[in-house]
């Protein structure tokens, strides 16, 4: 085990995964930066977050390309080039930017092995950073995932410390389908034992971070480390509950979600989207359908508001869900009878 | 400049150039009785172009198509059989019938597949263009687009992106007059697309799309330059369409006469008998012949379309991904 | 009342609504056709699948825009002339290109009010076809309403028969925020009654087709009609259903869903969508949430699998949810104990 | 050719210009303090642009700006006391807190938004260009850009709506020699922007961006053009950002003593006061006055904005829409 930061974490990972295998590359925005700069420092930023420092003078411009401002273009040369034998991480440096790049991860990279009955691969991985909590604005701070999830083709991927950040990166980029991976702006400079050597955490299995008999909490992403504290707050009351990280919310580890629902029959999902069609109704539509039996009280769903994310600091804290109001929904659930 | 070609390789050109006409045109009376499905767009009349430009390309060679896509798939080498089966929905078709006439693909044959998305073939032809360089073997990738598509941000962006990273990136722009029911001068602006290609820093060619010759000259040069590593390149071809923007389109906005007098006129067919007849050591009996084997495959291929079966129901959920489930790494 | 077409309906709404409104415009690809062409006939198509026919001539190239092909600019265009004081109607020809103008849509149109802090208005509407059924591939059908009604700001319809669609687009065009308008493209054709004179159908309100005791369907868009077919059916049986058309998912007639769970305790919901964040997600997930005490059976929900739009016939008729499989998801819930 | 402007107008582009300039500076200290939230992108060094362009427009005209955008909004005449207290976030502000920095907008000034997203605001330009032109009045629709958004399919394509639609939009290109932490020399392929801008139709013209006179002028040959219904235009400007991309960006990119020189030689009020003292008439005594002013007004600007209340928690969820209740027509 080694103490680094999320952001190291990933940045090991790529630096482990190009170093083995030549036809990765990456490609995005400032992922190295100094391209066409006057101080002549090629690498003169590793990323905006830092997340792909040394990559340029270790593996070259060809393998590690800055970009022009063209996001649908990053994305759909990446994909371009994973059809045909590499395998490309496109960097899009804001979650909220796959707006603009959306056709190619939604018509073509997720579509292109079903359309050709199973012949095409594009093993490519799309990194975007996500969510609120930095005072960033309206059109900096979405979290999204829940759209990539709804997309038929993509898996979606949402690691919530640096472990896990290693063992899914891994994954991510050794796997032969388009992944989008989620890292959440806030958490990069957290800090984490991570494990030595090679590290991979299959898709599709969720992590329990903690059990108790009387409320099931799923989360994923950021919302994970919020509902870790309720969960402390909640044991001091007598309130024991399982806590369910997803890890990644396509594919879905549905059976680690019905097992805890079973033995608690209380739910909350934590999810940083607005409400209407997130990943918290989806997870509370999934339980109304295969899990009805085992429920005991009405599912509850800790989303942020029907709203855009507002900038000032008082505005924003209020907005995306928080350790007071996922306990206070655990609560609720617990006390309903 | 003409560039010297063999007869055989002659001979093959036009077996192409045939093969597509003969493919559409048959399609054409097809699709009337209603056996096949959905939106079918048809290359009749652009042949020149595909063939022209597939010529100087193997199966590494990577194409990136449009909507309009038979015409390339079939100068890519692409299974006229496997392709007929696709654009009728069979099991037995490129993509087992899941994505149809707009969607053909065929990896082995270096044809990335067509494109329901006007433009996004841009994008996804820098990335084939870009692994070919990072290969370093002289690999190109190519993008075939429609005059239309010309006006898509991701197209710009492509190109910008292949100049930017020096990708061996070349667009080959194919301006049939139309995108669906609109004139390309109203589309563009007024502007002239070869002056913007070369306005993204693209060494640019402009030439007669309906002349196989003059297609295959302008790619010569223009593949010399990009194989070289001397960056992306851009080709504008005047072509025509002979059929509707869609198969069941009444082409209210062309003028009565256009495709007949085009037919007569700008027909590649024609054209290109009327040149290698006999200059190059080429007879009407050997074109002949090839007409009557081309309508022969042409028929086998509806044929064994018609017969095949449909893909069960049961794999209408397969494909979808390589692995989901949690058994993975 | 007169009979006509869904797309009859439609066009009239915008004939008379242009010719009451100078500030309304509509713009789009082939709106009106032929700009350029040989023939010299300047509305050489109306839109291609007819809806904006005739309006060129009536109302000039002003206000009738035939764009080149750029979905982006085209929502992009009509959104920053709707905040300049006029009212724009974007087509896109197909729904599935919104992934192209996303960022317009979903990070400009809806949140210029917010970000303003209520002092922008932005009285834009875009209309998509959209949905399977035509054999029109994986890159023509999807339809992708569940992620237009999961941004905030943004207002989503979806008419069911000419009514509806007369009623709705007329709210639409006089409603000041913007509003996405899908019209199912098997729908167009279909003859239905429509009340004469000006008519306006509020947004919210969904409208309850037919009653009964058994379950509740909820159903939008295409689905509706594939319910009405399986009601019958299931009314032979001895089934009775509440039948409901939300007719728009956001906002959301969220007493109306209410009101029939009470009564009910059983409910289907029927959506076109791919399941993962779905209507039909969002919705079961809601009754999970608020009616969860009235549930006495896990909620149904009916959707495409997870996968693209199959093109070939036989595969996307079983693909997209049917009269048959609405009824049996009915019997299922119904039989529940 | 030098247009004469009057004394008021001169001592007017002036006092924005400073009033740009010291609006800047103040925030670069006061972001230190951690009072401030978020992501603020100063616009230092470029005043000219900004103040050179919006001296041809009054509040009919419209603007669409960047994430660069308090010069546009000051040149535009928003009021800077509640632009500060946007983006200190707080109730007074122009978005009362909701938007920020990045997102401050005033409509009845005409300034339609400053904008996160790079390219976003060349569709909406065109479209304030299109309702301008439907009222034909003259009025224009401005979309100010920096050169690194001219990589963004949005804005390709927005300019060639402009051209197809014959809008009155101009285009504002100022090349400040990055975007982010790249050169401008890279992200465009090498390529002058000016030719791409002319490769769409657009009239262009191509000045130094850090002389105002210079800016004005070419402003008045485009607006000419644009006003009278001859369609959309571009100018580039050649300007130079005094600090980095953002607040807290460590420049390492850049020569060690680039900015020093460019403040030394580039400096528009340098330029400014050299070119107007004495031969407009104009006394040093003055000018300092009005920065006396200027200096003035920011300290209250940032006074109040301190003492300005935060918005109410309970407003959160408001402003969303117009209206959103079944109650509707
Ligand atoms: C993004 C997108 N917008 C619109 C369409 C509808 N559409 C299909 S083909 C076409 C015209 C394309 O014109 P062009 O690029 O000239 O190709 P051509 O049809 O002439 O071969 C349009 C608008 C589409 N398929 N994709
Ligand atoms: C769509 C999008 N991509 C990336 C970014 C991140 N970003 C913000 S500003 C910027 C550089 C913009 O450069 P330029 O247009 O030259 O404007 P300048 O910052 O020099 O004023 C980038 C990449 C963004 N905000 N939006
Ligand atoms: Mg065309
Ligand atoms: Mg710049």
């Amino acid at each position: 085990m080694t103490v680094m930061t999320y952001r190291e974490a990933l940045n090991q990972v790529l630096h482990t995964e190009m170093a083995r295998a030549p036809d990765i590359f990456v490609c995005g925005e400032d992922i190295s930066g100094g391209a066409g700069g006057t101080s002549g420092e090629r690498e003169a930023s590793g990323g905006i977050f830092g997340v792909t420092a040394g990559l340029l003078p270790r593996f070259g411009a060809d393998r590690v390309i800055d970009t022009p401002i063209s996001e649908n273009t990053i994305v759909g040369m990446a994909a371009g080039a994973s059809l045909a034998g590499k395998r490309g991480i496109a960097e899009i440096m804001f979650a909220d930017f796959i707006t603009l790049a959306l056709d190619q991860m939604m018509n073509q990279a997720a579509k292109f092995r079903y359309m050709s009955g199973g012949k095409a691969t594009c093993p490519l991985v799309i990194r975007v950073p996500y969510g609120a909590g930095m005072n960033m604005g309206a059109q900096h701070s979405q979290s999204m995932y829940n759209i990539v999830t709804s997309v038929p083709g993509l898996k979606t991927v949402i690691p919530t410390n640096a472990a896990d950040a290693k063992g899914l990166l891994t994954t991510a980029i050794r796997d032969d389908d388009p992944v989008v991976f989620f890292e959440h702006k806030a958490m990069y400079g957290r800090k984490y034992e991570v494990p030595d050597g090679e590290y991979l955490i299959p898709f599709g299995q969720a992590s329990l971070l903690c059990e108790g008999d009387d409320a099931t909490i799923i989360a994923m992403g950021r919302m994970v480390l919020f509902a870790q504290k309720s969960v402390a707050v909640l044991k001091e009351e007598g309130i024991d509950c399982d806590l369910i990280d997803l890890r990644t919310t396509s594919p879905m580890d549905e059976d680690t979600i019905l097992d805890s629902v079973e033995k608690t029959g209380r739910v909350i999902v934590v999810d940083e989207c607005t409400p209407r069609c997130s990943l918290a109704s989806d997870i509370a539509g999934f339980i109304a359908s295969h899990g009805f039996s085992s429920l005991k009280a009405p599912v509850g769903q800790v989303t942020s508001p029907h709203a855009p994310v507002p900038f000032a600091r008082e505005l924003e804290r209020a907005f995306v869900p928080n350790p007071v109001s996922i306990a206070a929904a655990v609560r609720k659930v617990v006390s309903y009878q | 400049m003409r560039l010297q070609q063999s007869k055989e390789q002659l001979l093959d050109a036009y077996r192409q150039m045939k093969t597509i006409r003969e493919f559409e045109e048959r399609l054409h009376r097809e699709i009337m009785t209603g056996e096949i499905a959905g939106f079918t767009h048809l290359y009749s009349g652009q042949e020149a172009v595909a063939v022209g430009v597939c010529q100087h390309l193997d199966s590494e060679d990577l194409i990136v198509s449009t909507h309009r896509g038979h015409g390339h798939c079939i100068a890519k080498g692409c299974d006229v059989i496997d392709m007929m089966a696709e654009i009728y929905g069979r099991q037995t078709g490129l993509g087992k019938g899941k994505g149809g006439s707009m969607h053909i693909a065929d990896f082995d044959k270096g044809m990335l597949g067509a494109n329901g998305v006007v433009g996004a073939g841009g994008p996804l032809a820098v990335g084939a263009a870009l692994s070919a360089k990072l290969d370093g073997r002289g690999r190109v990738g190519i993008c075939f687009a429609g005059e239309g598509s010309i006006n898509q941000g991701a197209v710009f962006e492509a190109m910008n992106m292949a100049k930017v990273i020096n990708a061996p990136a070349v667009f080959a722009i194919e301006i049939n007059g139309y995108s669906e029911h609109t004139g390309a001068s109203y589309s563009v602006g007024g502007i002239d697309i070869a002056n913007r290609t070369a306005g993204f820093g693209l060494k640019t060619v402009e030439t007669d799309g309906c002349d196989y010759h003059a297609v295959y000259d302008a790619m010569a040069e223009l593949l010399d330059h990009a194989r070289a590593g001397n960056g992306p390149c851009a080709a504008v071809f005047r072509t025509t369409r002979f059929f509707g923007h869609f198969e069941g389109d009444p082409q209210k906005y062309r003028a009565r006469d256009e495709v007949k007098q085009h037919r007569l006129e700008r027909d590649c067919l024609k054209t290109f008998r009327a040149r290698v007849v006999p200059v190059c050591g080429i007879s009407e009996t050997e074109l002949d012949a090839i007409d009557a084997d081309v309508l022969a495959l042409i028929d086998a291929a509806v044929d064994r379309a018609r017969a095949a079966p449909a893909t069960p129901i049961e794999e209408m959920e397969a494909d979808v991904y390589v692995s989901y489930q949690q058994d993975q790494p």
